[in-house]
């Protein structure tokens, strides 16, 4: 496996030492891979990509370059590249200049300079016939989102990273920006470091992502196991729309479980790894793993009552309630039939999509 | 908007073309005085003519005057910019210790009576050899420059992003690469206000010159003084003239490049 | 930062001691001057005494020349402090045909050399019964500050949310009830700095004061600069101890009320 | 019907009549009803809510609140409220003293402006022993938010309006109170007109809509309304994540028609009013109209292969290729059986679901 970036026990506190930012947060990153750090806003998670650029130190621990350790290298003699968040983008230079700076500052001979970063330009669809001599206003925030990533990849570091680059766009563009982005780093295998609070975002993105919450790394892995497999209610509640409630285990069976939510209303889940080792658990249960109908589809099936229909567009939020203390959130798509405030529905759900957490 | 501008516009100009004449009161009667051909200083002018200007312009004592009052202001320039820069990038850039008194100090000098810089210096230096030298007038007029570039920069420097910079770093450039290439570019416009600045502040100034000059290194706001203070010369309203025309050149030349906009955010 | 800033930290502080020291040589030595109790100005000084205090207080004419700078001030900032606010929240909130213009003849007076506004008022107003009043000086004063309050308070607009005045309206405040309710308490720093700058501006100045004043009208610096020129008798270094003390105190008075924050917000 | 706010041919231009902000603009909003203007940014959207407001005057075309005409009537004696996109809370009076700003400025009597301002609080669920002297600066976002509402709704006006208050908050707390306003504003049977950028929000809480575009209404109706019948390729694109594609008109039996779309691939669809009067067509459908599967659904379904498969938690957006040239965006909730890149599959809709727009 090879190891692209490595942080070890890095700790950081800010104001003399009494905000900790980082807590011995150790991660690392293969190569060609897309990594993200998922967390919100103060979780650290800019400041540890600001260490990895060398724009900030460590008060202890060590960032490792292609297994070099590089904790005292200042940042402009790393082989890495930072996309900002408000993307720096230098106005009084052009396009091509924006782009060839990095290259200027290595002392790269004039001719290749032109081509490197035409060849850049072409690689983020922006042709240099047309924008090479564009000033950063002349741009849409798409384009400029573009130059931004041909600067750092002109370079060809080791790592690009990424600092919520997408934030300031709006919502269909930041859609669009960020396929067109995975799309750019797997065609040229580039490793990269993703920093955002934006759960969507991390998901299309990442091969392998992070989650970070005070300045601690809480559980890592790809998208889905972090979506399906979460091993906090923290991290449970943080992804997707989440139904968590205090259950007690009534009965295990074979790899089934049966537990009581409350008043008599028993659920069944499976469990596929480790048996859980409380009689108190919470269960969580993602708003989209449920299904309406009027008649049972699958053996867990519940009766309830409507209590609200929200329409999104393409999809339509209900809440409905099993009785007086027990509502349940239920995400379905905005196709064939749609049930309205006060029907009487089933909710069917399959035991593998009831996920137990420790209390 | 709409018709509630159309309301006020009236106003508002009028307003405005009161509060300008008012303003532009001085100026006026001093243009209108120098092109009075009479021997004395008087108001209303009597006649026109060009005649003290000629007489300006062909008097060794004036024109001497007027050089050194360029030398000493781009003495001053020298010496104020780069400090004045320097302080305010420091203090907005980094954390240390003494930042808030340091802060204090840069404006002191600001808000002490210009007279008294004069003679403070005119004490220490009187009798060493910088007397009467170009270069004790630059360092008096420099204390209150330093100062007030250091507040002009201030201004400037809390819309500038330091994240350029980081960029910058970040694709390879060491430190005087990044001066030149994103610092320097970028905060241009804001470096030539306070050489403008710099100058015209220097160019003008009288309370401090005139405690440290000597016949040798008097500057043109001092003749003016003593020409106007003694002997009520009419080549003085000349003088006055030029210095204000020079004063406005250099006040459009600032608005022209960089535009109002520019004005505004160094706290113009 | 961590380890960079412990390194520049040190070369930090150590250029800023040196610049405070530069900057604060005048004010050194007019103090230490101040305490010696030689019968003529001299530095270094040969001794310490409070004699010149004493000598200060008990002095008709100095005390005199006290008030007339308090009233002299005081006059301009009335007149001054409301013309530079109305004008430049006039330009910041309104769009009027002679908006550019109206902005660069406010600036005038800032960049004209004083003298020549003392100069152009005596010869307005010298022959009138304005001569030798409070209110000439004052009205001098005001022309320059007047310039520079507008310059101050368009900087502080700058960040003046006008949202807050359209909320007061849509709730149903009238124009009497928006400025007192939120205009007023939320320009008010911006507002006190004004009037301390207007005051202590008008108080310190010496330049038009001088072509102005009669012997009962005349100011303080006014006082300290005959003294100095002609008869450098050392009671002008306890007059100019006392400016500086009145200067900073009101600086102190500033900052502490309003932060620092509030200086970078009005350009300072 | 009870109109409570009217405008007649409202036009507004900017900049010496340059730019023509609102292009003779009329809409009309029912008493109690939720009204939403959308429309991307600068549609002349928040020009609209601010001549109503009373903030701007129209050059011409007239203003109606309850009846009367108030085009000259100036902001302060309009019996209509605004909640300001950055709030606009007085930062220096405390939450009581914002809430009863309005109170104050129309001298109602002190016990009365203090039963009113608590009243109020609690109607936007604040303890006002908790907030009452709080400033605005110790609040958090959705607190400011509701303080913002409560400084309106204490007017009781005839309407209150909404110049897209949540843009800065974060996605999570926005969901939460774009509910919680709908909540509020239906509770007290208020009149509100909201303006917003963002269609979901737009969604959830209108109970009509128009959409707005370079300062011109292109249409109005229910959510529901213009999401599934917009009358142009514009609305049909701009709302929801939308498939279109030309089409020719092959055949029409009864409410049947039969479309080619490209090289012999032909779908059904149903027209419910007027038939289509040309032959090229534009047809429109939604991604989350389409089913994927491995056996035929409904009578509408072709095969195609799976493109891209992109994780976005509770649901899954696929990208499949009928042919070379004809590609479709589907979304599925992320439940059950999931595609991975390669699969063969079936694509399924309903023929109600195809919309025709005439070219």
């Amino acid at each position: 496996m090879d190891i692209a970036v490595e942080t070890r026990n890095i700790t950081k506190r800010f104001e003399k030492g009494r905000v900790v930012a980082l807590d011995n947060v150790s991660i690392y990153v293969k190569k060609g891979e897309i990594f993200t750090l998922l967390g919100p806003s103060g979780s650290g998670k800019s400041t540890l990509l600001r260490i990895i650029d060398g724009l900030e130190e460590p008060d202890s621990g060590d960032v490792f370059i292609d297994g070099k350790c590089v904790t005292h290298v200042p940042a402009h003699k790393r082989d890495v590249c930072m996309v900002f968040q408000r993307l720096a983008l230098f106005p009084h230079k052009n396009v091509f200049e924006n782009v060839a700076f990095g290259l200027k500052m290595h002392k790269i001979d004039k001719n290749e300079i032109k081509k490197r970063v035409e060849e850049t330009l072409w690689k983020v669809e922006l042709n240099p016939e047309i924008y090479a001599l564009r000033f950063p206003h002349q741009l849409s925030g798409g384009e400029m989102q573009r130059v931004a990533l041909a600067r750092a990849l002109v370079l060809r570091p080791a790592v690009i990273l990424f600092d919520e680059p997408l934030s300031s766009l709006d919502k269909r563009l930041r859609d669009k920006m960020r396929v067109e982005l995975k799309q750019i780093l797997k065609r040229f295998n580039l490793t990269a470091i993703y920093v955002t609070h934006d759960q969507e975002e991390a998901f299309v993105l990442s091969d392998r992502m992070a989650i970070i919450n005070k300045g601690k790394i809480l559980q890592e892995g790809t998208p889905r196991e972090l979506y399906e497999k979460p091993q906090s209610s923290f991290i449970a509640n943080f992804l997707g729309d989440t139904n968590i409630f205090k259950g007690v285990i009534k009965q295990m069976k074979g790899n089934l479980v049966i537990i009581e939510l409350q008043d008599g209303i028993c659920i069944t889940a499976n469990y596929t790894e480790t048996p859980p080792i409380s009689r108190d658990v919470l269960v969580s249960l993602k708003a989209e793993k449920i299904v309406l109908s009027d008649r049972p589809l699958f053996e867990n099936h519940l009766e309830a009552t409507v209590k609200e229909a929200i329409f999104v567009g393409e999809k339509i939020i209900y809440v409905v309630e099993l009785n007086k203390e027990l509502t349940l959130k239920v995400i379905e798509k905005n196709f064939g039939k749609t049930w309205r405030k006060g029907d009487r529905v089933l909710v069917n759900w399959l035991p593998d999509d009831i996920i137990l957490i420790p209390e | 908007m709409g018709k509630t501008i159309a309301k006020s516009s009236i106003f508002l100009n009028f307003a405005c073309v009161l509060i300008s004449a008012f303003i532009l009161i001085p100026v006026v009667i001093i243009f209108l005085t120098s092109l009075d051909p009479a021997k004395y200083i008087r108001f209303p002018p009597s006649g026109f003519s060009l005649l003290w200007y000629e007489y300006f312009f062909s008097n060794k004592v004036w024109q001497n005057g007027l050089l050194n009052s360029v030398y000493v202001a781009v003495l001053n320039t020298i010496i104020s910019v780069p400090c004045g820069i320097l302080a305010a990038y420091a203090y907005r850039k980094y954390t240390f210790k003494l930042k808030n008194i340091f802060n204090t100090i840069m404006i002191i000098p600001y808000v002490t009576p210009s007279l008294l810089v004069g003679i403070a210096l005119l004490m220490a230096f009187g009798r060493t050899i910088l007397r009467g030298t170009y270069f004790i007038v630059a360092i008096a007029h420099a204390l209150w420059s330093t100062s007030f570039i250091y507040i002009l920069m201030q201004a400037a420097l809390s819309n500038y992003d330091f994240t350029y910079e980081e960029a910058a770093k970040d694709l390879g450039a060491n430190l005087f690469q990044m001066f030149s290439e994103v610092t320097l570019p970028l905060l241009k416009s804001a470096f030539i206000a306070a050489i403008l600045f710099a100058f015209i502040s220097s160019f003008g100034e009288v309370t401090m010159a005139i405690f440290l000059v000597t016949s040798k290194t008097v500057t043109l706001p001092v003749l003016l003084w003593t020409s106007l203070k003694y002997e009520l010369h009419p080549v003085a309203t000349v003088a006055s003239v030029i210095c204000i025309i020079f004063a406005i050149v250099i006040f459009m030349l600032i608005t022209k490049f960089f535009g109002t906009g520019m004005l505004s955010k160094i706290g113009m």
